[in-house]
């Protein structure tokens, strides 16, 4: 090479004038500040909560918000703040959106992962994913103007507000997040574990049973945790389709108020602030929050325990 | 120690059954013409292979090859990717297993198989041997142990696992998985097994064991071994076929393969000059 | 500086009007009223209003005409958080209009003297409280205020508030009522407690809820179903629901537009809607004041269409009066 | 040994296949059980929104007069929140990811953030929404403004982003950055000219799906107090404003004041899932116009 | 063909020269006891090892013995490993390169690397050579097309690609392509080049070429060679190093490796009893 000296002595210059040091410690920096962002939001959430929550607290004991058994907020005799009332509804829609999502969830994820051809799959698939993309206030329209007429053909006596469509719409909302976490979970069993099952002459359905989803179970009950986490916090469904009843009850017909359902009434139109009515939002809010982030650590546990198997 | 005495056991025993059964030695797979697709690329080019009774058949090849491709089409287990086209003719026991009609697990009962990469489930030791004859229906549970011994004594590992049946198999050694793998192959008692570069995961010293059981194995099943290491082929085969580009170069009797190799490719193969 | 960048502190009154930050409002609206004080046509900003659900439907198409036809470059923001929440809202000094279905209440004086409000209350149409039941109940359609009073009253016929409609009337089903009103967020829910019973216990397990829309559609959707709202819910939704004619002992009236006045036959179930006004906002925001004037120039063209009775119309001059003296 | 009959074994051979076969075909079916849905609601809501869909809907404003209203406010709206959410999350989350997958690495750190990031995005929308009332609304004094709405939505989708930048990253293979290293090239350097551009694909993916779930957001632009009723259209950060989910939810419950007004909320859900499914169509595009590159 | 000549040059010119330099070839690289630890495995143990100027050095070894983390040691590369310790001295023309202010940039630079899979940037052919002088400054257009063409021409690669230079490089053979990777390495000029299993996912074709570009480069560049195919340890090399588990177990002149080891392990890796 003719100009080979000069080459890498242009090198060696350059690289002495160069402010590149100068970049390359001022990037982190801005990249730290970025990332720190997220953490703000985390302490943001956390305080606001914790702050106004303890207003609450001040006015309304801890007794009576968790275990008496009545919520009339906005009583002028005689308020009573209890969360039971709102808890039992969410729970109730939670056990719904599950009864509907774990099953189809899971023998989607494995239709998909153990049978389906590829390009059946790549039809499939995506198919099923955009249940998952459908914004929730359709889910909610859907629930109240299609699902809850329909239901009420079969069962009369089911209120035109209730907790059963919503909950059954809320489980088909969740179906691609359990079919899809749970598909992951399959198809990270090493195709060996199928080989090694198939090779001796196990159908594909006892080679799945009993080894394939034995060897992913914990990553298929994240799924499921996180489902639930995911019905825990749903709000537009339950808002417009289960009504804004308080009452303490496990009657799935009747109309009921979730957690997520009594902060937008709370909130939309938006409450005055300063009342005790309004400081209940925040009780019911860091309980909300408390829920679905024991339910995500629940889930991240477990999966992280699976994926240590291999 | 124990390993040592089987393998002598072994070379004494076999050495000269394999001379004395040449001429009567069944031919237990066939392999007439097999083409083989994935979706575009060809990967094997009219394949002529046989394998006979209480043989060791080697493969060898370049990486790519297509050597594991044709020992998966003898189990149809190559099926289980999608978009495979396989043409041509493959006869165990003179059926032909391409046909529709052929149950194909019936097939893999017969045909046990030996990964790479050991494969054990994540279960105890006992219920990975145990798990082959439960498919198949057996239940009674001391006919089950009686089956886990004698195979797990059959893949000479009994002696290292018969304390800790229970523990999950993911305990044990890479060469003990190996081992156990094979078990779980012979609890089926299968007819053939085919095995695809068993020891290429292990050490120097599991590699020795698992090629001294695979001689021991041969008396009682045939035995088509799939290996990238020339000297293994050499040491451990009855015969020897060199694939390359998805095409059988040679097949021949291993002596001949590697002394006097009638292709330029084998002997440069052979000789390292590629691979 | 005031007057040069008239078009910037416009659009800064736009903007922050409706958010707490009054100060900055007051600043940029003042601006606002120096440019402006020449042309009138030039009036822009923004007007916020919560409060009545009631009321909603009412001054909605109010505002929507003004905007749409009166002055496009005013932005009116109307919500419905009910009676009680909007009043909430509107002593912390956020909105400049308060829409009621009642009266101010005491207390919220006091707050609103404590945050320095002064609030004017004007009544804007006539509503009459209406009883209402399922489309098919062909039975009671005409009851007297005191069986209306013993349906909905606590421990009135049973101690356990198992109401059957046997119990009322002894020639009508016996199958028991099932009561529904709006929730405690809701001027109609006091004025019924109030003023109907008398301030009484409403009856256990009165189905309560937030949204109007929901009420119509549990009551269509329940054969013994009786409830309580204003009329405009009734009137928009005839085929839905059926409605009970009241005796107040001169014979059974049907609420109506004919019906519903404070000296006519339905007097006694008959209300003020009202809408409060923040005096500070409407002197300081010439928007404020000028959609003021027009929700009392149209009230009374309006208010039927939404299922009102119109307020007389001399009432409404002299609220306009009234206005006219703030500043 | 000779313990298993292969006799029986053919025999209970074609039982075991049949079953197979069945739970193949009901787990089939179940699959299908999604497309099913969605037949169904993509049915309801275009039976119930036939005929309002026009040119008129599309471009007027709203009102209470069914026949003549329209949705060009909640379509100003929601592009306006999309101009500060997109460049705001895009700018943060691929800065946040960058720092997690090239800067720190493994460690507490990257832990702790990474903890923290899908802590978060577990939290409910709800929630996301309170916060966005108490600070941006109340405690900053915005009001119920473009900005306020937005910052809040950036928030909420900022973990999907990270995330999905995240993974793009983590799929770009080692061996390039190596390559990169190799040559002399700083860390910067690296990112800048051969890892970004190779992830490029995959962030733009994610970020459209971000976009999109910030579209179909309704409960924290409740949450943060959007009126039910505002003509005209926003046309800075700190003006009011709504979105097409928001003018669904309340044409929704107000339909029983006036029933057209339940077709009116069907035909914003058709406008609305048109937009989802551009979005979405474009992503898939994207990923697979660029899937096979490495 | 042009190649074939080039090969032919290069052999006429080197042969002699690597006879007559011997006494006096500088030693370029040298590694004092070093050990290496990934987390809590102890992959390397006290290398000692030297690499001369103008000499090619083969590093063989089982899988998994440590040779690619010890070349990686030699242009901290291995660095880019979490939790990574290493200790001992390397020093690199009399520096110790871990010294903590020695600049690891301009080491690699100084130090080009070829890896194992042939990994051009998703760019064009262009680019890809021109990435390294590009990165360290060089912007005048003129200069970087000379650059480009006189390295693609020492990689022997030019007359393949001078008319594809704006195509993506992904579009080249593998063969192609790790030829452009050296070429990559040569547009900085570098002292040392390291190459990571070079040739072992390439056709037997392309890995010829490969090889004869490696004797060619000695002329210019020293070069350490990581092989797991010992004939072409044996056809290429000056010296060659035996590691086993992290040890160097014999490092002398290839000849001597190959023909006469003092190692019994040698032997017997050479020989294929493992590995
Ligand atoms: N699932 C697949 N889809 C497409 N092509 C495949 C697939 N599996 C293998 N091939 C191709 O078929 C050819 C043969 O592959 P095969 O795995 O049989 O080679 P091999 O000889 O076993 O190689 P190795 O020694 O690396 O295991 C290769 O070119 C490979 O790229
Ligand atoms: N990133 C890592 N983290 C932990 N252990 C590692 C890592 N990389 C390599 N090792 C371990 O270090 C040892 C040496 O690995 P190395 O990759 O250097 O082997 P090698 O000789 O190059 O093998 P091969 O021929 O398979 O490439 C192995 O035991 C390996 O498991
Ligand atoms: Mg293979
Ligand atoms: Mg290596
Ligand atoms: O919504 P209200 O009119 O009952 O307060």
């Amino acid at each position: 090479m003719a100009q080979s000296t000069s080459v890498s002595a242009l090198i060696k210059e350059k690289r002495q004038k160069s402010k590149r040091q100068k970049l390359e410690n001022l990037v982190p920096a801005f990249l730290f500040a970025a990332a720190s962002v997220s953490v703000l939001t985390t302490v943001g959430i956390l305080l606001t909560l914790i702050v106004e929550t303890a207003m609450f607290f001040s006015e309304v004991s801890f007794r009576e918000f968790f275990t008496s058994t009545e919520m009339q907020p906005l009583n002028r005799n005689n308020p009573t703040f209890s969360i039971l009332p709102l808890l039992s509804a969410t729970l109730l829609s939670t056990v719904i959106a599950m009864f509907v999502a774990i099953p189809i969830g899971l023998t989607t994820a494995v239709y998909l992962s153990e049978y389906a051809t590829e390009s059946a799959r790549r039809v499939l698939k995506p198919i099923v994913e955009v249940l998952a993309g459908i914004p929730t206030i359709v889910y909610g329209f859907f629930a109240f103007t299609f699902v809850t007429p329909v239901l009420r053909e079969i069962i009369p006596i089911l209120d035109r507000t209730n907790i059963l469509s919503p909950g059954i719409v809320m489980g088909i909302m969740i179906i691609p997040m359990v079919a899809s976490l749970s598909e992951d979970a399959l198809s990270s069993v090493p195709n060996s574990m199928r080989e090694g099952a198939m090779a001796f002459g196990a159908t594909k359905f006892e080679a799945t049973v009993r080894v394939v989803i034995p060897a992913a179970i914990s990553g298929i009950i994240a799924s499921f945790v996180l489902g639930i986490s995911r019905a825990i916090g749903e709000t537009m469904i339950v808002t417009i389709a289960s009504g804004s009843n308080k009452n303490l009850t496990f009657d799935i017909t009747q109309s009921m108020q979730t957690m997520t359902a009594y902060i937008v009434e709370v909130t939309s139109g938006d409450a005055g602030a300063g009342t005790t009515a309004y400081y209940s939002l925040y009780a019911v809010a860091i309980t909300l929050f408390f829920f679905t982030l024991a339910m995500n650590m629940l889930a991240k546990y477990i999966s992280k325990r699976f994926r240590e198997a291999y | 120690m124990s390993q040592v005495s089987v393998k002598q056991n072994a070379k004494v025993e076999l050495q000269p059954q394999g001379e004395k059964a040449e001429a009567k030695k069944e031919i237990v797979y066939s392999t007439e013409k097999v083409n083989l697709w994935y979706g575009k690329t060809h990967a094997l080019h009219d394949i002529e292979l046989d394998q006979r009774e209480q043989e060791v058949t080697a493969i060898i090849g370049p990486s790519g090859c297509g050597k594991s491709t044709y020992i998966k089409t003898l189990n149809r287990m190559v099926e289980m990717n999608p978009d495979v086209k396989v043409t041509g003719k493959i006869y165990y026991r003179g059926q032909n297993i391409y046909d529709r009609r052929f149950p194909v697990e019936e097939l893999r009962t017969r045909v046990g198989m030996v990964f790479q990469k050991p494969n054990p489930f994540p279960k105890s030791v006992f219920d990975n041997v145990a798990y082959g004859p439960k498919i198949h229906g057996i239940r009674d549970k001391k006919l089950l142990e009686q089956i886990v011994e004698e195979s797990l004594k059959g893949a000479a590992i009994w002696d290292e696992v018969k304390d800790r049946l229970q523990e999950n198999a993911f305990g044990l050694s890479g060469g003990q998985q190996q081992r156990l793998c094979i078990a779980r192959c012979l609890a089926v008692e299968p007819d053939v097994i085919l095995m695809d570069e068993p020891t290429s995961a292990l050490d120097p010293k599991s590699t020795l064991k698992v090629e001294e059981l695979v001689q021991e194995l041969k008396a009682k099943y045939s035995i088509m071994i799939v290996t990238h290491n020339m000297q293994q082929a050499a040491r451990i085969s009855d015969r020897t076929a060199f694939f390359l580009n998805g095409e059988v170069v040679e097949f021949d009797k291993t002596d001949t393969i590697f002394s006097n190799p009638n292709d330029s490719r084998t002997e440069d193969y052979i000789t390292g000059r590629f691979g | 500086a005031c007057g040069g960048n008239e078009e910037a502190s416009g659009d800064n009154a736009a903007n922050n009007a409706g958010g707490n930050n009054a100060e900055e409002t007051n600043e940029a609206a003042n601006n606002n009223e120096a440019a402006n004080n020449s042309a009138d046509e030039d009036i822009s900003g923004s007007v916020s209003i919560d409060g009545s659900g009631t009321v909603y439907p009412l001054m909605s198409r109010i505002a929507e005409q003004y905007m749409v036809e009166e002055n496009p470059n005013v932005s009116v923001e109307v919500s419905r958080a009910g009676t009680s929440a909007g009043m909430q809202r509107y002593v912390e000094g956020e909105t400049d209009f308060a829409n009621a279905s009642r009266n101010v209440r005491d207390e919220e004086i006091e707050e609103m003297e404590a945050n320095g409000i002064e609030n004017m209350e004007f009544p804007v149409a006539l509503d009459g409280m209406t009883i209402v039941l399922h489309p098919d109940n062909d039975w009671a359609t005409e009851m007297t205020v005191e069986e209306v009073e013993s349906i909905f009253i606590s421990g009135a016929v049973s101690d356990d508030d198992t109401v059957m409609w046997s119990d009322i009337n002894s020639d009508w089903p016996e199958e028991e009522i099932n009561t529904y009103g709006p929730n405690e967020n809701h001027g109609t829910y006091e004025f019924f407690i109030d003023e109907l019973i008398d301030g009484q216990d409403l009856k256990d397990g009165t189905n309560l809820q937030q949204e109007y829309p929901t009420l119509v559609e549990l009551v269509n959707d329940d054969e013994n179903a009786i409830g309580f709202f204003g009329f405009g819910y009734y009137e928009n939704n005839q085929d839905a629901l059926g409605v009970v004619s009241i005796d107040f002992g001169e014979g059974n009236i049907t609420p109506s537009l004919d019906t519903i006045d404070l000296e006519g036959d339905y007097a006694e179930y008959t209300r003020q809607v009202f809408t409060n006004l923040n005096v500070d906002a409407a002197r300081e925001n010439p928007a404020v004041m000028d959609y003021a004037r027009y929700v009392f120039e149209v009230a009374d063209e309006l208010a039927p269409e939404t299922g009102f009775a119109p307020l007389p119309e001399e009432q409404l001059q002299e609220q306009i009066e009234e206005l006219e003296e703030i500043n | 040994m000779n313990y298993i009959d292969q006799e029986a074994v053919s025999r209970q051979l074609p039982k075991r296949i049949a079953i197979n076969k069945i739970i193949r075909g009901l787990f089939f079916g179940s699959t299908l059980f999604g497309l099913v849905v969605l037949a169904v609601l993509l049915y309801d809501v275009i039976t119930d929104s036939w005929g309002w869909i026009n040119w008129n809907f599309l471009t007027s404003v709203t009102s209470f007069d069914a026949a003549n209203a329209g949705i060009i406010g909640a379509i100003t709206g929601t592009l306006w929140l999309m101009i500060i959410v997109g460049p705001l999350t895009m700018i943060l989350g691929v800065a946040t990811a960058i720092y997690l997958e090239e800067y720190v690495k493994e460690g507490r750190v990257r832990t702790f953030f990474e903890t923290n990031i899908s802590n978060l995005a577990g939290v409910p929308s709800i929630v996301f929404g309170l916060l966005g009332l108490t600070v941006f609304v109340r405690m900053l004094g915005m009001g119920s403004v473009v900005l306020a709405g937005a910052l809040t939505m950036s928030l909420l989708v900022l973990p999907i982003v990270i995330v999905a930048s995240q993974e793009a990253l983590r799929a770009v293979p080692s061996y390039l950055r190596e390559a990169s290293f190799g040559m002399g090239a700083t860390r910067w350097q690296t990112i800048k000219n051969v890892v970004l551009p190779a992830a490029l694909p995959s962030i733009l993916t994610g970020m459209i799906l971000a976009m999109s779930r910030a579209i179909g957001e309704t409960a924290p632009l409740i949450a943060i107090g959007i009126p039910a009723l505002l003509i005209p259209l926003p046309s800075g950060l700190f003006d009011s404003f709504t979105v097409l989910p928001v003018q669904i939810y309340y044409w929704t419950i107000d339909a029983a004041l006036n029933a057209e007004l339940a077709s009116l909320a069907a035909a914003t859900i058709v406008v609305l899932l048109v937009v989802m499914f551009i979005l979405n169509a474009t992503a898939i595009l994207i990923r697979n116009k660029f899937q096979k590159r490495f």
